[in-house]
């Protein structure tokens, strides 16, 4: 150990420290009641602060926390992935206001822990050691647990909240374990040791401690984003937790893990290729293909989305067998654009549940078309983007996605993925069907009254960027790929 | 001398054991020990690892480990209590009203 | 060449009208909207029209601007003589299906326009995109405003229908886009360079074997379109929008299918001739069983189509030629058969053939129009199908006699299923009370029926200025198209020199009759 | 030379311009069918003026084209729309305006009273635009425009009374049996264009012969198909006695005198081609015999006036045929005019009977059924006296005009195929029989009216005597236009004006005047011999036939020979069928059911993966760490690679 303080940066994790800092804040001025209108907003300004921050830190380069031991690196990369978290979070916060008035979970926490969860994201995508991707993932996890039981009454968010948090801590202690047996490989926790690890000469026992500890954090990382077979939990957690928080799980923890995969197997293990692309290339398609085949058959629509979800994931994973810089920009793209576009599907229900309309299952949405035509309508681009329909960004980012799995020589599974990207069109354009060509059984008692202002604010600001990007997507494409430059 | 490889093994039958604890344990409670000892588990490796290394961050790791791990059960123990007051029971497999 | 982006103010302004759309108030207000736009791009195509230079054979008024660099792709669009002709098509029946659907569609008539616009759009791009990518964006966009249109304005059981649709049309169309993402690889692979542009694609030569999956994938997609059979039964539900997928699909084999994959074409293309023949006789026997006036005409569409893919198939200058009157052809006598069906639909309420019947002296000015689309569509010579299926005719027959002649079948069955709707509709002893209170057409219906007609026979009786326009455009692409294949360019030399045999050695006059035409087919080739 | 003909695009364009004006601009019955006559009148009067200015040219410069403008062009195929002025299609002009301007006339009085006679007079100055195209054309996809366009004219008039249901129906089996020879017609004309790269008779016809051999027979056979259907041959006859359901005008301009005859004409115009194919000349020959002498055998005993007429055309149209066949074109032409002339008349004479009787006989008495007519003579003499003259000339009497082109024919066929000779001197004794019986049973013999109808029977207006009796006048003295050599030498002015346009025929044979002589005395005797029989059977009421024609032949003959009912067994019901079981059973069971089994597939896979999910933690967490192994054993090598 070196007997001196290693030189810390500590502009390397400027944006981390401003996120916490904010959900302190955040927390504190919680605490009294009077201010209890006024959080959201000031829970919007503070990620509005940490999202100029990280604009600000954009394109410097990257730059590690400590010479010695990084721990943290703060590169385009985890800078981008950061402004999608927090875009994202923004996003919830805008979808929660009416929905945590309307159910009495409207406290200080609640903005906090989402604040919290962003910081654990953050760290995560930020990590270059796999101590402080396991910190931020439990900061994140944890604040989840709570988030998706902030509904105490209710026994669907109770039962989903326990659910999350027994496999989710199970799944810790896979990654946990698989940690241990890395550094055992490696004698460190750092992704470059590990790396140069994996580089160097290897004898038998290292190699088995570094597949090991691959195969742990995989099955960790796999059920994060929900992949087959460790996506079970995806549904009942969906439906159990309230509408935004299931929002904010879909994209941003999915998108956190997504991050953390992309770094890990693109920097730090393709050593190891010839073993993981076998293997993630069945997961994938086993994904996708239980996603979108279960997803036929559901007709509560928070299970659909979390179907669908676990199908995207599938389509995400893809890319990363191509193992070129496209594809892990064509991931973060993909990202960027689902995170608008299930804000966009839960958020909808979120904003017709915070109304008193039902909003459960696809009969609830008979007719929707005429009573809510705006609602409707976002919806409807909504979910032909997540159909991959032009003009919208979903077909754009599934462009890209596939045609670097294309261009990475995997011919094959970009057919069998655009396939169940076919099939997936089915339950989309269902509950299309429900909204616009049935007739509402009979006029359901709607409180009368205006949608809440801020929710469709931001469903208004999901439809619109994902056509503006569906039509206009090369800023963004740049963006996506400036974030991955930096990775090796 | 131990060889290291003892305490992999021991920690690997710890993991197993909370694993399988976590697999077929009906209560709650139960559950949730066989968790914390699938992570002592993993903290075994790491001390042992860091021992053979003669480094310290190993240790350090499981501090930080056993925090998190508190962190944990108190959200745990506070969920299961909700569930209690919502159901009157704290057998996990009661509670699937979630399914399908 | 030109100051205005005329092909950009064609495409996008129905989008414009769309949005402007949003904000009217009032069905009526809506209707006019939605058509005074469809009828200012009618004109500024006119305009198009009138400066379209029909000897170059070149795409014209190009207008080309860097769009998404990253993926190499540009807005790259342009019109030459096929896509014109078919963009004309469509300018055309615009203002004329809106018009005719001016009162036929009564709830929500907003949403109605915008969809329509929306399409017209789609379409416009799909015909004048010179970029690959730019043409699959269109080509899928399309679907939506089509499925709106089926699934809401469709008829009984139109939610299941417009989602069979979107489904065979999806599954096709994600095999393309697989193929256009190979392509583009294999063209980087190649020349170092990521582009879309068809121009370029052209030139790439690919392995035989790899043009083969390549082109089925392409077929695929237009196949579901076109449609052709075996993959036609979501048609017969989702009627509504057929003439336009017709044109479509035939539109990307043309532009497509052939240039881009000319050593494949050898083996495919006498295999879709084929299946296209088969298509004309099926749908056509199948009309003949229907007594649904709706399913009818989707049958007799999908035994059309079979001609218009038959003659694409041919690969020679008559048969594309053919293929393109067709189409246009198809535009107006279906559509107006549809049209004209629909109105009568809108009076009595039902699509069944059996429930009509002597409506000839009840209502004559419709009884008038009606047929004059029956008999277009039978391809009666002298109105416009006559042409197109005539032409198609004489490009198969160069390749293949025994398909030529199973084709022409569809003319005899043709006749038959139409007459016999004709017969049960209009003619007969009048025996239903409510069939006496019919109302004729109205001033409105009757002008765009008009329309359709005098276009109808213009085409029939003076083709000449629609074949000039297409003629260089259609020869250059057949030098495209044969530029690797063995098969030399029939139908572009002089027949003198090359179409005629040599002389059969079993003798001139020989009692070999009509059983010889099969082996006179491999003669032939 | 072509511009002093170039006015000829009148001829066809004046009754479009006709029926345009009737459609669009005249709503008043009475003047519809001036307008109507006076254009088909014009256009007559331009034949004339053709027919003059082409006399007056030397013979070889007899045949002129007309271009008006190009139709269609692309790559190679060019087609114009041209008019071939020569003498043959003049003829053909001369007839169909002719004969469709007394026509014309006649209707005025006929259908005058319908209330739909606008739309009547425009269809049928639609049917002589098309017609006259047909015959006008320089190529044959112009041909093809005026054979479907007379089609199309047929089926409307044929269901012009489309209320009732057996009119529709007999308008679309007209058309659709039409269609089935036009298939053959347009498998032939793309045959040509693919040998002979052109569509153009004249470069067609000058076409090396060696161009066109591999296939000549083909395209003869499949040309002939056309004619078949267009001119009602055996087994393509069927929708022809049908067509009797149109108005008899109708009947009379377009199933007797001319749209039926475009098959003759056209086999006539591809002489060239017929004649380089033994075996089609023979099959065309064969047909027209058969048919010829088919028809006259249904004929024999059908009772309904029109039809009886409508089964002599198809025999006549035989005759025709077999004149072709044999190489005589230029009799077959002439028999075309004079057969025009006395079946016009005919016909024309039995719309005058049937429009007397309309109005005369009680409800539920059928006008045309010859069982209620009987005696008219007396009540109608302009149409007894012109229809007797027409009848004589149908059976072949001399002077009358039909003696002198069937006489030709029956010499044609004698020279070359006697069999076919005998086949038509027996025809030419069961026309005379059936024609004289016709004659018979309407005007002769006691009235099988009651007195009252009896006296509302009245003669025909002017309006519709007057043509008949410049019929009769026709039919009398037509013949005299080609009078044989035998009689006077180079009197055949007909042949002699049509010589040009055949003349690149070998020289036909003939025999010496004696034998000529004979045969025409033997076919003089079997028309006689006709007359006499129907005069015992049905003036003296003479069983002597129903003892000794077996029962059999006279119902197979009463039936038409079934042949209707063995379409319906063996092609109609069929190809319903067919057509049933593609939609029922291979479209939507097996194209449509394996698509949605596909999807009940997919979908019991998804009900059978979601209830997996059972809800309980546990279970997931299995699921998990059986994921975990599968994923640590593979990775560590226990599993695979």
């Amino acid at each position: 150990m070196n007997s001196a303080l290693p030189a810390i940066n500590i502009y390397a994790v400027m944006p981390q420290i401003v996120l916490v800092s904010a959900a302190t804040v955040v927390l504190i001025v919680g605490l009294f009641e009077r201010f209890r209108k006024g959080i959201p907003y000031l829970s919007l300004l503070l990620l509005a602060v940490s999202g100029v921050v990280a604009v600000n830190q954009l394109g410097r380069g990257p730059v590690a926390f400590s010479d010695v031991s990084p721990m943290m690196v703060m590169d385009d990369f985890s800078l981008v992935a950061t402004l999608v978290f927090i875009a994202g979070a923004v996003l919830t916060v805008l979808i929660s206001i009416s929905y945590a008035e309307a159910r009495s979970i409207d406290r200080g926490e609640y903005y906090a822990l989402l604040i919290f969860a962003v910081s654990g994201m953050s760290m995560m995508a930020a990590s270059t050691d796999l101590f402080t991707f396991f910190l931020g993932l439990e900061v994140l996890s944890i604040s989840l647990y709570v988030l998706i039981g902030f509904e105490q009454r209710d026994a669907g968010s109770n039962e989903g909240a326990l659910k999350y948090f027994l496999l989710g801590a199970f799944a810790s202690g896979f990654i946990l374990y698989g940690m241990a047996l890395l550094y055992g490989a490696s004698g460190s926790t750092e992704y470059d040791v590990i790396a140069r690890t994996l580089g160097g000469e290897r004898s038998d026992a290292v190699n088995l401690l570094l597949l090991g500890g691959l195969g742990l954090l995989l099955v960790g990382i796999g059920f994060k984003i929900s992949m087959v077979p460790f996506h079970a939990w995806t549904p009942d957690v969906y439906q159990g937790a309230p509408t935004p928080v299931a929002a904010f799980l879909s994209t941003g923890s999915k998108a956190a893990a997504f991050v953390v995969l992309i770094r890990l197997l693109v920097s730090v293990f393709p050593g190891l290729q010839m073993e993981w692309i076998p293997l993630i290339s069945v997961l994938a398609i086993l994904t996708i293909a239980v996603g979108n085949v279960v997803a036929l058959v559901q007709t509560n629509l928070k299970r659909l989305l979390a179907y669908s979800s676990i199908a995207h994931a599938g389509y995400m994973l893809l890319p990363l067998m191509a193992g070129s810089q496209d594809g892990s920009a064509s991931i973060v793209f993909y990202l960027i654009v689902y995170t608008a576009m299930n804000m966009g599907a839960f958020g909808v229900l979120a904003v017709l549940s915070a109304r008193g309309m039902p909003c459960a299952t696809m009969d609830d949405l008979a007719g929707l078309g005429s009573r809510r035509p705006l609602l409707a309508a976002i919806l409807a681009v909504v979910l032909f983007s997540l159909a991959g329909i032009p003009p919208t960004a979903g077909f754009m980012a599934k462009f890209y996605l596939f045609s670097a799995l294309v261009y990475g020589g995997y011919v094959e599974l970009a057919l069998i993925g655009l396939l169940f990207s076919g099939v997936s069109l089915y339950y989309y354009l269902r509950v299309v069907v429900w909204m616009y060509m049935r007739p509402a059984a009979e006029a359901p008692a709607e409180a009368a009254g205006r949608l809440s202002f801020s929710g469709m604010t931001a469903l208004c600001l999901s439809a619109l960027a994902i056509l503006a990007v569906g039509v206009f997507p090369s800023e963004l494409l740049q963006l996506a790929e400036q974030a991955v430059m930096t990775l090796p | 001398m131990i060889p290291v490889s003892y305490y992999l093994v021991l920690s690997a039958v710890l993991f197993l054991v909370g694993a399988t604890g976590v697999l077929v344990r009906r209560n709650a409670i139960i559950v949730l020990m066989g968790i914390e000892l699938m992570l002592n588990g993993a903290n075994l490796s790491f001390v042992a690892f860091a021992r053979q290394f003669g480094m310290a961050d190993g240790h350090i790791y499981v501090f930080l480990v056993i925090t998190v791990a508190a962190a944990e059960v108190a959200i745990g123990l506070a969920l299961v209590i909700l569930l209690f007051r919502n159901r009157g029971t704290v057998n996990i497999d009661e509670v699937r009203s979630l399914r399908w | 060449m030109t100051e205005l982006p005329y092909l950009s103010l064609i495409i996008w302004l129905p989008v414009l009208g769309a949005v402007l759309l949003l904000i009217v108030k009032g069905d009526t207000a809506a209707r006019w909207v939605g058509f005074g736009v469809s009828a200012l791009v009618l004109v500024l195509f006119a305009v198009c029209f009138g400066a379209f230079e029909a000897h170059l054979g070149e795409p014209q008024f190009v207008e080309r601007m860097p769009w998404i660099e990253s993926l190499g792709v540009s807005y790259h669009v342009g019109a030459d003589g096929i896509s014109i002709l078919l963009a004309g098509i469509t300018a055309l029946m615009w203002p004329l299906a809106l018009l005719g659907t001016w009162t036929i569609v009564s709830e929500r008539v907003r949403a109605y326009q915008v969809f329509m616009l929306l399409m017209e759009t789609t379409l416009m791009g799909v015909f004048f995109s010179l970029d690959l990518f730019l043409f699959f964006l269109f080509w899928e966009g399309m679907l939506i405003p089509m499925y709106f249109l089926i699934g809401i304005w469709g008829y009984e059981n139109s939610a299941r229908a417009a989602l069979k649709f979107f489904l065979f049309a999806v599954f096709g169309s994600l095999l393309m886009l697989a193929a256009v993402i190979t392509l583009a690889f294999l063209y980087h692979q190649a020349h170092g360079v990521l582009t879309f542009e068809m121009a370029a694609l052209y030139q790439l030569s690919i392995p035989a074997d790899v043009q083969f999956w390549l082109a089925l994938a392409f077929i695929a997609a237009f196949a579901v379109k076109v449609p052709m059979v075996p993959f036609h039964t979501w048609l017969p539900d989702a009627i509504v929008l057929a003439v336009v997928l017709v044109k479509m699909a035939a539109y990307g084999f043309i532009r497509l299918t052939l240039p881009l994959f000319p050593d494949a074409l050898v083996e495919l293309a006498p295999l879709m001739c084929a299946v296209a023949a088969a298509g004309i006789v099926y749908g056509a026997l199948i009309a003949l069983a229907q007594s649904d006036i709706r399913r009818m005409i989707a049958y007799s569409t999908i035994s059309h189509a079979g001609f218009v893919v038959l003659g694409v198939f041919a690969l020679n200058q008559h048969g594309i030629q053919g293929a393109v009157v067709h189409i246009v052809s198809l535009a107006l006598s279906t559509g107006g058969l549809f049209l004209a069906a629909m109105m009568l639909v809108q009076r009595r309420n039902t699509w069944d053939m059996d429930a009509y019947g002597g409506l000839w002296h009840t209502i004559p000015v419709f009884s008038a129009f009606l047929l004059l689309f029956t008999l277009a569509s039978v391809g009666l010579p002298g109105l416009s199908s006559f042409v197109g299926e005539f032409l198609i005719l004489v490009g198969v027959f160069q390749q293949n006699i025994l398909i030529a002649a199973v084709a022409a079948t569809g003319v005899i069955l043709a006749a038959v299923y139409m007459l016999r709707m004709y017969r049960k509709v209009v003619f007969g002893p009048l025996t239903r009370e409510e069939n006496k209170r019919i109302r004729d057409l109205s001033f409105r219906e009757t002008a765009v029926l008009a329309c359709m007609t005098l276009f109808i026979i213009w085409i029939g009786v003076y083709p000449n200025p629609f074949l000039r326009t297409m003629e260089a455009s259609v020869q250059k692409l057949l030098v495209q198209t044969h530029r690797l294949a063995e098969t030399p360019p029939a139908g572009m030399v002089p027949v003198s020199t090359e179409s005629i045999p040599p002389a059969d050695p079993a003798g001139p006059g020989g009692p070999s009759g009509p059983d010889a035409t099969p082996e006179i087919s491999q003669d032939t080739r | 030379m072509t511009e002093s003909f170039s006015y000829v695009w009148l001829i066809p364009f004046l009754p479009l311009l006709g029926a345009f004006i009737n459609v669009f601009c005249n709503r008043n019955p009475r003047v519809s069918g001036m307008i109507a006559c006076v254009t088909v009148a014009a256009s007559f009067l331009l034949v004339l003026a053709v027919f003059f200015q082409l006399i007056g040219l030397p013979e070889e410069d007899r045949s002129v084209d007309v271009v008006v403008y190009s139709w269609i062009t692309a790559g190679t195929f060019a087609v114009d729309v041209a008019f071939l002025i020569d003498p043959l299609s003049t003829v053909m002009m001369l007839v169909v305006t002719g004969v469709g301007l007394l026509i014309h006339v006649y209707s005025i009085g006929y259908m005058g009273k319908d209330t739909c006679c606008v739309r009547y007079f425009s269809y049928l100055n639609l049917f002589m635009f098309a017609m006259l195209i047909l015959v006008m054309g320089n190529n044959f996809l112009l041909m093809f425009v005026g054979w479907e366009g007379v089609g199309l004219c047929s089926y409307l008039l044929i269901g012009f009374w489309c209320e009732r249901q057996s009119a529709a129906n007999a308008g679309m089996k007209a058309f659709v049996v039409n269609r089935i020879g036009d298939f053959a017609f347009i498998l032939g004309l793309l045959l040509i264009f693919l040998y002979a790269g052109s569509l153009t008779y004249a470069e067609v016809f000058a076409a090396d012969p060696a161009v066109l051999a591999p296939v000549i027979t083909a395209v003869t056979l499949l040309l002939f198909i056309g004619a078949m259907g267009k001119s009602a041959q055996v087994p393509l006859h069927v929708w022809l006695p049908d067509a009797m359901e149109g108005p008899t005008p109708v009947s009379a301009l377009i199933h007797a005198a001319t749209m039926v005859t475009a098959g003759v004409y056209m086999v006539a115009r591809c002489h060239a081609l017929f004649a380089q194919s033994a075996t089609a000349m023979t099959v065309v020959a064969v047909v027209g015999a058969v048919t010829a002498l088919f028809a006259a055998y249904i004929a024999l005993t059908q009772y309904d006036i029109k039809r009886v007429l409508a089964y002599s055309t198809v025999s006549q149209l035989g005759y025709m045929f077999l004149a072709c066949g044999v190489g005589y074109f230029t009799a077959g032409i002439f028999h075309l005019v004079t057969h025009a002339f006395f079946k016009a008349l005919l016909f024309m004479g039995a719309g005058s009977v049937i429009h007397a009787l309309e109005h005369a006989l009680e409800k539920g008495r059928d006008p045309q059924d010859l069982r209620n007519m009987g005696g008219l003579r007396d009540l109608m003499p302009v149409t007894y006296k012109s229809m007797l003259l027409a009848t004589l000339a149908i059976a072949g009497i001399a002077p009358f005009a039909g003696f002198f082109s069937k006489d030709l024919i029956l010499l044609g066929a004698f020279v070359n195929a006697p069999v076919l000779w005998l086949v038509g001197l027996l025809t030419g004794a069961m026309t005379a029989f059936y024609m004289f019986r016709l004659l018979f049973m309407t005007f002769g013999g006691e009235t099988r009216l009651n007195r009252d109808e009896t006296e509302k029977v009245r003669e025909s207006s002017r309006v519709m005597t007057i043509p008949l009796v410049l019929l009769a006048v026709l039919s009398t003295v037509g013949g005299f236009i080609g009078i044989p050599h035998v009689f006077a030498e180079g009197m055949d002015r007909f042949g002699g004006f049509l010589a040009p346009v055949f003349s690149g025929l070998p020289e036909a044979q003939v025999p010496s005047a004696s034998v000529e002589l004979v045969l025409m005395v033997l076919a003089l005797l079997m028309a006689a011999a006709g007359i006499w029989g129907a005069y015992t059977v049905y003036i003296r009421g003479n069983t002597v036939f129903d003892r000794l024609v077996p029962r059999a032949l006279y119902t197979l003959s009463l039936e038409k020979l079934y042949v209707d009912e063995i379409y319906d067994a063996v092609i109609v019901g069929p190809v319903r069928k067919i057509a049933r079981g593609c939609w029922r059973i291979l479209d939507s069971a097996i194209i449509d059911g394996g698509l949605t089994l596909a999807a009940l597939t997919v979908r019991s896979m998804g009900n059978a993966i979601r209830y997996t999910q059972t809800g309980v933690v546990q279970n997931y967490a299995l699921i998990m760490v059986i994921g975990a192994l599968v994923v640590f054993a593979y990775i560590t090598g226990f599993l695979g690679p």
